[in-house]
C-alpha cells in the first residue's frame, strides 16, 4: 500500500520507531489491517482538516482590523455555504461509517483466521501472564511462543483484576476478566520477538507487566514444544495457587506439563454457576430469545 | 384563561388560588425535573437488576425461590391507596384549606405508606432468615436489595417529609410556600407509585414467571 | 358525586372539584383493575413464557400512563409544552440507557459467560 | 476510651508525614511536602483572614451569599485553587516519566498511582466542572436579563457541596492515601479485595458530593432558562452561551444519575459486602464500565458545550460581527447533546462484545463529528466579513480552531474499534482527550476569564501579560501532548511510572518541556491577575462595555449591582445591546423604577456543606458516630430553614434609581473609545460601536437619552 509506504517512510525518519512493539510495523494480517485502516481514516479526515488550515489564515489576514475585506457586520447566513458545511461532514461521516462497519465486522477479534487454529489459553495474573497450551500440554509464564503462519486462537480470562492484553505488532487489545472468557484471534507472518503487555492499570507491578511473543517457523515451534515438555517443572493446582499472589516475573518460566482443565478451573473459581448450571436463567426484561443456546463445553470440563 | 390552560403536572391551583398558581410555575417545573433525574437513577438500577437477575445468581437462590407474590400484591395495594388518599388531601387543601381534613387525609396516607415500608422490611427479614438470601449472597440479591431498598428509602423520606409538612400546616397554615411544598410532595408520592409499578412487574412478576 | 363546599364557592369550582375528584377515583379503579390483572396472569397461569412477559410489560406500561394521567394530571391537550417535552426527552434517555445497558450486558453474557 | 470508636480507622501512620519519618525517600518527601504545603496554605489563609480581619466579611458577604454572581466567583476560585494542585501533579507525572528509564525516577509506583488518580479526578470534577458551573452561574442570568437563578439557595447549596468534595480531596493529601484506580476507578481493582485502604473511599465520596451538586445545578439552570427570561427574550433570541448552558444543564440532569448509581454500588461493594462489581459471587465489573461511561461520555459534552458557548461569544465580539449560522449552531448543539447519550460504549470497545455492538456505537460516535464540524466552520464563517481584533481571548479561539479539529481527527480514529484496539489505554488516548479538553475547555475558560473579567470586577486584565501567557500555553500544549500521540502509536502505555524503551526518551523530553511551558503560562496568568489588581485604577472600566459587547450583560455597570438590572430589559432581537447601540437607544433611562426583592443571605448552604464534608470524611474513615451526627445535622439545617418565612429583603426603588441614574449619566457623559484604543487606559467601558464611530460621539450630559447626531 502506498499510504503505508509513506507512513512507513515517515516513521523511519522519526526517532523511536525502532521500538519493539508498535502496530506501525505490523507482523501479521490483523495488525496490518488495523494500520492501514488507521491510514485510510486519517486520509479521509484531511477533507475537513485541510480547508480549515488553509482558510483560517486567509480569513484572519483579510478580515483583520485594517485588512482589505469588506466589513459586513450583519451578514449571518448563506444557504449555499450552509449546504456545504453540513453536506460535506455528512457525506464524510457516511464514508467513514461504511469503512468502520466493514472493518469492524471483518476483523472481529472472535473470528477465527483459518481452520485448526493453535489454541492458547491465557490467564492474566498479577503482574504476569500464564499461557497454557492444551494441544502441546505445556505451559509458560511471560513467554508466548507461536508458530509462523498458523492461525492462533487465544482464550483469555483473569485470575485477578481486569487486564487488557495486547501484542501490538500482531493484534489489538482485548480485556481479560475473572469468571469470563474473551477471545483474540491472530496470525503471525514474520518470525521474531515481539513485545506484548497489559495496558490496564492493576497496581504496583503494572509498569513491568510485559511478556515476549516469540514467533518461530513451524518446525522450530514443534522443536520448542518438545524441548519444553522435557522441562521438569509441572504446574498443578498448588503451583497455580502460588502464582495468584502478586509478583513480578523477570525471566520466562517454562512448565513441562500442567493439570488439564486448569483454565476451566480458573474460570470456575469466580463463576461456578456459569460453568455448571447456566441456561435456566432468562433475562428478566426484556425476554431473551437466545438464552441457553451458547454452551461453551470446555468451560465446564 | 391562559393560567388555567397552561397546566403543570399534579393538581393545579389555577381555579382557587391564582397567585399560588403563578408561584407554582417555576417551583413545580424544577421539582418535575428533579423527579425525571431521579427516574433516570431508577432506570439505571432497573437495568442493572435486569442483567444481574440472570448473570448474578452465582449458585445462590433464584428470583422465583425467594419472592412472595402475596406480599407484593398487598404492598401494591397499600401504596396505591396511599397515593389515592394523598390526592384527596390535595383536594381538601385546594378547595377548602381545612386544616383538620387535610391532616386527616395526610394521616391516612402516612399510615398506609408506613405499612408499606413495614411490609417491605418484613419481606427482607423473611428473605434473610428463611431463604438465606441476604444482599451479600449474590449479585442478583445485591441488585434486588438496592433497587427495592432505594424505593423504600424514597418512601421513608417521603414519610418524614409528610410529618414535617403536617407540622407546617399546623404551625404556619396554608401559606403559598407550604402549599407548594405539599404539591411537590404529592408529585413525589405519585411518582414513587409509578416506580413501584415497575418494581412489582419487572422484579416480582417477571421473576416468578421466568 | 356531590360535594358540600362553603356557600360562597362559585359554581365553577364545584365542577372543577367534582372533575378532579372523579379523576382520582377513575385512576384508582383503573389501577386496581390493571394490578389485579397483572397478578392474575401469574397466579392463574393465564399465559406463559414470552407471552406472559409481554402481557405484564404492557399492563405495566398502561398502568404507568394511567397514573400519569389521573394522579399526576398530565394531559396531552392542556399541559405545558415544556413539561411534556421534558417527559418525552426523559423517556428517550431512559430507553437509550436501559435498552443499551441490557443489550451490552446481554451480548457480553453470550460472548463471555455462556 | 476506645480509639477506634472515636477516630475510626485513622491511626498515627495515616498522616502523610509519618511516611517520611518511617520510610525516608524522595517519593515520601514529595508526598509529605505536598501535605505540608496544603497544611501551610490553610494555615496561611487562616492567619491572613485573622490579621486582616476578613473573617466577618468572608462569612457575611461571601459564604452566606446566595447571589448568583458571588456563587459563580466562588466556583471559579475553587477551580483555580484546585487547578494549581492538579497542574503541579501533571508536571510531576511528566518529570517522573522523563526520568524513569528502566526503573529510574524519583516517585514510588504507589505514589505515581495516586498522582494520576488525583490529577484526573481533580481536573474533571474540581477544575473543569466548577469552572464551567461558575461561569454559567455568573453570565447566564445576566445574558437572559434575569435578577438571579430560579433557586438561589439551591445554587449556594450546590456550590457548598462541590466545595465539600474539593476539601475532602485536599484532606486526602494529609490524612491517608488517595485511590490509585485512576479517575474512572474501574473495579474490581477498586474493590475492597484489591484496594483495601481508604483511598477509593476518598474518591467515591468526593465524586459523589460533586455529582450531587452538579445535578442540582443542572436543574437550577434549566428552570432559570425556561422560566426567567426577560420579556421578549425568546429561546431563539438567547445568546449562544445560554443555549449551550441549557444543553449542558439538561445533560447534567440526566447524566449524573448513572454516576451516582455506580458510586453507590461501588460503595456498597466496599462497605457492605455486596456483589455488584466483585470478582465472582455474581458480580459483573463490566456493568461498572457501562454505568460509569453512561455518565462519562455526556460529561465530556457537559464540559465542552459551555466552552463552545464562550467561543461563540468571543468570536462574534472580537470580529465585531453577527455570529454566522445562529440557528445552525443551536441545532448542532442540540444534536450533540442528544447524541452524547448514545455513544458511551466507545470507551470500552475492547471488552469483547460482538462486532455489531462495537460498530453501532462506533458509527454513532462518528455522527457526533458532524455537528461538531459544522460548529467549527460556523465560527470560521463568523470571522468572514468581520473586523478581527487579535486580543487574548481571540488568540485562544484561533488556537482552539486549529488544535480542536486535529483532536477531532484523532477522535474519529478512536471511534473505529479496529484502531481503538491498538491505541486504547496508550498515550495516544491520553493525548486525544487532553487535546479536546485543554484547547477546548480549559483555554475556553481562560478566554472567558479574560473576556468577562472586566464585567465581574470592573477593571480589565493586563493585556500584555495575557498574551504572554497565551504564548506559553498554546505552544506548551502542543509540545506537551503531540509527542504523546506518537508515543502512543509506538505502544507506550498510559499510567506507567517507568518504561524500558530508550526510543521514548526524546519524546518524553519534549513533553516535559511542554509541561514546563504550561506551568510558565499559569505563572504568567497569576502574575497577570496580580498586576492587574495593582493597576486597577488604570485598567478600570466601570461603564460596563469594554469590548463593544453584544448581549445584555454589557449594558449594565461593572461590577453589576446586586439586582443586576434596575428594570428588567425588554428585548426585541438577537444581540440586544448591540442593536440598542446601533439604534442609539442604549443607556436610556427607564420610565419608572420599582422596589426589588432580593433573597437574604443565609447560613443554610455553608452549614450543609460543612456537615456534608464531615459526613463524607467520617464515611471514609468509618467514624460511625460522626456519620450519624453530621447526616442528621445536615437535614436539621434543611428542616429549620423550611420553617423560616422571612427570607427576602426589599431594595427600595429610590436606591435602585439613584444607582442606576448615576451609572447612566456617567455612561452618557463618557467619551466613547474606539476599538483601536480599547487596550489603553482610555477604555473606561464605554465603547464606540465598530463601524458606527462616526455616528456616535460623546453625548452631552444634559440629554436624557443618547441621541445620535
Amino acid at each position: 500500500m502506498t499510504l503505508r509506504g509513506i507512513v512507513g517512510l515517515l516513521a523511519a525518519a522519526v526517532p523511536g520507531t525502532a521500538s519493539a512493539g508498535s502496530f506501525l510495523e505490523p507482523a501479521g494480517p490483523i495488525a496490518s489491517a488495523q494500520f492501514s485502516h488507521f491510514g485510510v481514516i486519517s486520509a479521509l479526515m484531511l477533507i475537513v482538516i485541510v480547508p480549515m488550515f488553509v482558510a483560517l489564515p486567509i480569513v484572519l489576514y483579510r478580515y483583520r482590523r485594517g485588512g482589505k475585506g469588506t466589513y459586513r457586520p450583519d451578514w449571518e447566513f448563506n444557504w449555499g455555504l450552509e449546504v456545504v458545511i453540513w453536506g460535506i461532514p455528512v457525506a464524510l461521516a457516511l464514508a467513514l461509517g461504511m469503512a468502520l462497519w466493514k472493518h469492524t465486522l471483518e476483523y472481529d477479534p472472535y473470528r477465527a483466521l483459518g481452520p485448526e487454529p493453535l489454541v492458547v489459553e491465557v490467564v492474566a495474573l498479577d503482574w504476569k501472564f500464564l499461557f497454557l497450551y492444551p494441544e502441546q500440554g505445556v505451559a509458560t509464564i511471560n513467554l508466548l511462543a507461536l508458530p509462523e503462519d498458523r492461525p492462533v486462537t487465544l482464550r483469555l480470562t483473569s485470575g485477578t483484576v481486569m487486564q487488557s492484553f495486547i501484542i501490538p505488532r500482531l493484534a489489538g487489545q482485548i480485556y481479560a476478566m475473572a469468571g469470563m472468557q474473551t477471545q483474540l484471534n491472530l496470525l503471525a507472518s514474520e518470525t521474531g520477538d515481539f513485545i506484548g503487555r497489559n495496558t490496564q492499570y492493576n497496581g504496583l507491578g503494572f509498569a513491568t507487566q510485559s511478556f515476549t511473543t516469540r514467533v518461530m517457523s513451524p518446525d522450530a515451534f514443534a522443536g520448542w514444544a518438545e524441548a519444553t515438555k522435557a522441562q521438569p517443572a509441572a504446574l498443578d493446582a498448588a503451583g497455580f495457587a502460588k502464582l495468584l499472589s502478586p509478583s513480578v516475573v523477570s525471566e520466562p518460566v517454562l512448565y513441562g506439563r500442567f493439570t488439564p482443565g486448569l483454565f476451566g478451573q480458573v474460570m470456575a473459581r469466580f463463576a461456578p454457576a456459569m460453568v455448571q448450571g447456566h441456561g435456566q436463567a432468562g433475562m428478566a426484561a426484556p425476554p431473551a430469545p437466545h438464552q441457553g443456546h451458547h454452551h461453551m463445553p470446555e468451560a465446564g470440563r | 384563561m391562559s393560567l388555567s390552560e397552561r397546566l403543570h403536572p399534579g393538581l393545579n391551583l389555577a381555579g382557587t388560588d391564582p397567585e399560588g398558581h403563578e408561584a407554582a410555575e417555576e417551583v413545580l417545573f424544577g421539582f418535575w425535573i428533579f423527579l425525571m433525574s431521579d427516574l433516570v437513577l431508577f432506570a439505571v438500577l432497573f437495568a442493572t437488576y435486569a442483567a444481574m437477575s440472570v448473570q448474578g445468581i452465582a449458585g445462590g437462590p433464584r428470583p422465583a425461590e425467594v419472592f412472595d407474590l402475596t406480599a407484593a400484591f398487598l404492598e401494591t395495594m397499600l401504596l396505591l391507596l396511599s397515593s389515592f388518599a394523598f390526592g384527596f388531601a390535595m383536594l381538601e387543601m385546594k378547595y377548602r384549606e381545612n386544616r383538620r381534613r387535610v391532616l386527616s387525609w395526610l394521616l391516612v396516607t402516612g399510615v398506609l405508606g408506613a405499612a408499606f415500608v413495614g411490609m417491605e422490611l418484613h419481606d427482607y427479614y423473611v428473605m434473610i432468615t428463611a431463604h438465606a438470601a441476604p444482599p451479600q449472597a449474590s449479585g442478583f440479591l445485591s441488585a434486588y436489595y438496592l433497587l427495592t431498598g432505594t424505593h423504600a428509602l424514597h418512601v421513608s423520606s417521603g414519610l418524614v417529609w409528610m410529618a414535617i409538612m403536617a407540622v407546617q400546616v399546623m404551625v404556619i397554615g396554608f401559606s403559598t410556600p407550604v402549599k407548594l411544598r405539599l404539591m411537590r410532595l404529592a408529585l413525589f408520592w405519585h411518582m414513587l407509585d409509578v416506580v413501584w409499578i415497575g418494581i412489582f412487574t419487572f422484579v416480582y412478576l417477571f421473576g416468578v414467571v421466568s | 358525586m356531590s360535594n358540600r363546599g362553603p356557600a360562597d364557592t362559585p359554581p365553577s369550582e364545584y365542577e372543577d372539584e367534582g372533575r378532579e375528584r372523579l379523576s382520582y377515583v377513575v385512576g384508582l379503579v383503573l389501577a386496581l383493575l390493571l394490578t389485579t390483572g397483572a397478578f392474575a396472569v401469574v397466579w392463574l397461569d393465564l399465559l406463559s413464557g414470552g407471552a406472559a412477559l409481554a402481557a405484564l410489560g404492557l399492563l405495566a406500561l398502561v398502568q404507568a400512563v394511567v397514573h400519569l394521567r389521573y394522579f399526576l394530571h398530565i394531559d396531552l391537550a392542556r399541559s405545558h409544552r415544556d413539561d411534556l417535552l421534558l417527559i418525552l426527552f426523559t423517556v428517550l434517555i431512559l430507553l437509550i440507557m436501559v435498552s443499551g445497558t441490557i443489550w451490552i450486558l446481554y451480548d457480553q453474557h453470550i460472548r463471555m459467560m455462556a | 476510651m476506645n480509639w477506634e470508636l472515636i477516630f475510626g480507622q485513622i491511626k498515627w501512620n495515616s498522616f502523610v508525614f509519618s511516611g517520611a519519618i518511617e520510610n525516608p525517600s524522595l517519593s515520601e518527601f514529595i508526598a509529605s511536602g505536598a501535605g505540608f504545603i496544603a497544611v501551610l496554605g490553610a494555615l496561611a489563609a487562616v492567619i491572613l483572614l485573622t490579621v486582616k480581619g476578613w473573617w466577618v466579611p468572608l462569612w457575611r458577604d461571601w459564604l452566606t451569599s446566595v447571589d448568583h454572581k458571588k456563587v459563580g466567583i466562588m466556583y471559579i476560585a475553587i477551580a483555580l485553587v484546585m487547578f494549581a494542585r492538579a497542574v503541579i501533579e501533571a508536571a510531576l507525572i511528566r518529570a517522573q516519566q522523563l526520568s524513569a528509564y528502566d526503573g529510574g525516577g524519583f516517585l514510588s509506583a504507589d505514589h505515581f498511582g495516586q498522582l494520576f488518580s488525583t490529577h484526573g479526578t481533580i481536573m474533571i470534577f474540581f477544575v473543569a466542572m466548577p469552572f464551567i458551573t461558575g461561569l454559567m452561574n455568573y453570565v447566564m442570568p445576566l445574558q437572559i436579563g434575569a435578577r438571579d437563578v430560579s433557586f438561589p439557595l439551591l445554587n449556594a447549596i450546590s456550590l457548598m457541596l462541590t466545595m465539600a468534595g474539593a476539601i475532602l480531596i485536599m484532606v486526602s493529601l494529609v490524612v491517608g492515601q488517595f485511590s490509585t484506580g485512576g479517575w474512572s476507578a474501574y473495579p474490581p481493582f477498586t474493590g475492597i479485595e484489591f484496594s483495601p485502604g481508604e483511598g477509593v473511599d476518598y474518591w467515591i465520596w468526593a465524586v459523589s458530593l460533586g455529582s450531587i451538586g452538579s445535578t442540582l445545578t443542572g436543574l437550577n439552570f434549566a428552570v432559570t432558562i425556561y422560566k426567567k427570561r426577560c420579556p421578549g427574550m425568546t429561546l431563539f433570541r438567547m445568546p449562544l452561551f445560554c443555549w449551550t448552558t441549557l444543553c449542558t444543564s439538561i445533560l447534567m440532569i440526566f447524566a449524573m444519575a448513572p454516576l451516582t448509581a455506580a458510586t453507590i454500588m461501588l460503595a456498597l461493594d466496599r462497605y457492605a459486602g455486596f456483589h455488584f462489581f466483585t470478582n465472582g459471587d455474581g458480580g459483573n465489573m463490566m456493568n461498572y464500565a457501562n454505568l460509569f461511561w453512561l455518565f462519562g461520555h455526556p460529561e465530556v459534552y457537559i464540559l465542552i458545550l459551555p466552552a463552545f458557548g464562550v467561543w461563540s461569544e468571543v468570536v462574534a465580539t472580537f470580529a465585531s460581527k453577527r455570529i454566522y449560522g445562529y440557528t445552525s449552531l443551536v441545532y448542532a448543539t442540540m444534536c450533540i447533546a442528544v447524541l452524547s447519550f448514545a455513544v458511551w460504549l466507545h470507551h470500552f470497545f475492547t471488552m469483547g462484545q460482538s462486532a455489531n455492538v462495537n460498530a453501532v456505537f462506533g458509527i454513532a460516535t462518528m455522527v457526533i463529528g458532524v455537528p461538531t464540524g459544522v460548529k467549527v466552520y460556523d465560527w470560521l464563517l463568523t470571522m468572514v466579513g468581520g473586523r478581527i481584533r487579535f486580543t487574548t481571548p481571540m488568540l485562544f479561539h484561533i488556537n482552539f480552531l486549529l488544535t480542536f479539529i486535529l483532536g477531532g481527527m484523532t477522535g474519529v480514529l478512536l471511534a473505529n474499534p479496529g484502531v481503538d484496539f491498538q491505541v486504547h489505554n496508550t498515550l495516544f488516548l491520553v493525548a486525544h482527550f487532553h487535546n479536546m479538553i485543554i484547547p477546548g475547555v480549559l483555554f475556553g475558560m481562560f478566554a472567558a476569564v479574560q473576556f468577562w473579567f472586566p464585567k465581574v470586577f470592573g477593571f480589565r486584565l493586563h493585556e500584555g501579560l495575557g498574551r504572554a501567557s497565551f504564548w506559553c500555553f498554546a505552544p506548551g500544549f502542543l509540545l506537551a501532548f503531540f509527542p504523546l500521540y506518537w508515543l502512543g502509536m509506538m505502544g507506550a502505555t498510559r499510567r506507567t511510572y517507568m518504561w524500558s524503551d530508550p526510543s521514548y526518551l526524546p519524546w518524553l523530553a519534549l513533553a516535559m518541556a511542554g509541561a514546563a511551558l504550561i506551568l510558565a503560562g499559569f505563572a504568567l496568568m497569576v502574575a497577570q491577575i496580580v498586576v492587574s489588581v495593582r493597576r486597577r485604577e488604570q485598567l478600570a472600566a466601570p461603564l460596563g462595555d469594554p469590548w463593544d459587547g453584544r448581549a445584555l450583560e454589557w449594558s449594565i455597570p461593572s461590577p453589576p449591582p446586586e439586582w443586576n438590572f434596575a428594570v428588567l430589559p425588554q428585548v426585541t432581537a438577537r444581540d440586544p445591546f448591540y442593536e440598542a447601540k446601533k439604534a442609539g437607544i442604549a443607556y436610556r433611562s427607564p420610565a419608572a423604577y420599582e422596589d426589588i426583592e432580593v433573597p437574604r443571605n443565609t447560613a443554610t448552604a455553608p452549614l450543609i456543606g460543612l456537615f456534608a464534608c464531615a459526613w463524607a470524611f467520617a464515611l471514609v474513615w468509618h467514624i460511625w458516630w460522626l456519620v450519624v451526627v453530621s447526616f442528621v445535622l445536615m437535614w436539621v439545617v434543611v428542616i429549620v430553614r423550611s420553617f423560616q418565612t422571612d427570607t427576602e429583603e426589599t431594595v427600595p426603588a429610590a436606591t435602585v434609581k439613584a444607582a442606576n441614574e448615576a451609572f447612566l449619566a456617567a455612561a452618557r457623559a463618557a467619551p466613547g473609545v474606539a476599538r483601536d484604543r480599547e487596550m489603553t487606559s482610555e477604555n473606561r467601558g464605554r465603547a464606540l460601536p465598530e463601524g458606527l464611530e462616526g455616528r456616535s460621539g460623546p453625548v452631552s450630559s444634559r440629554a436624557p437619552v443618547e441621541v445620535l447626531p
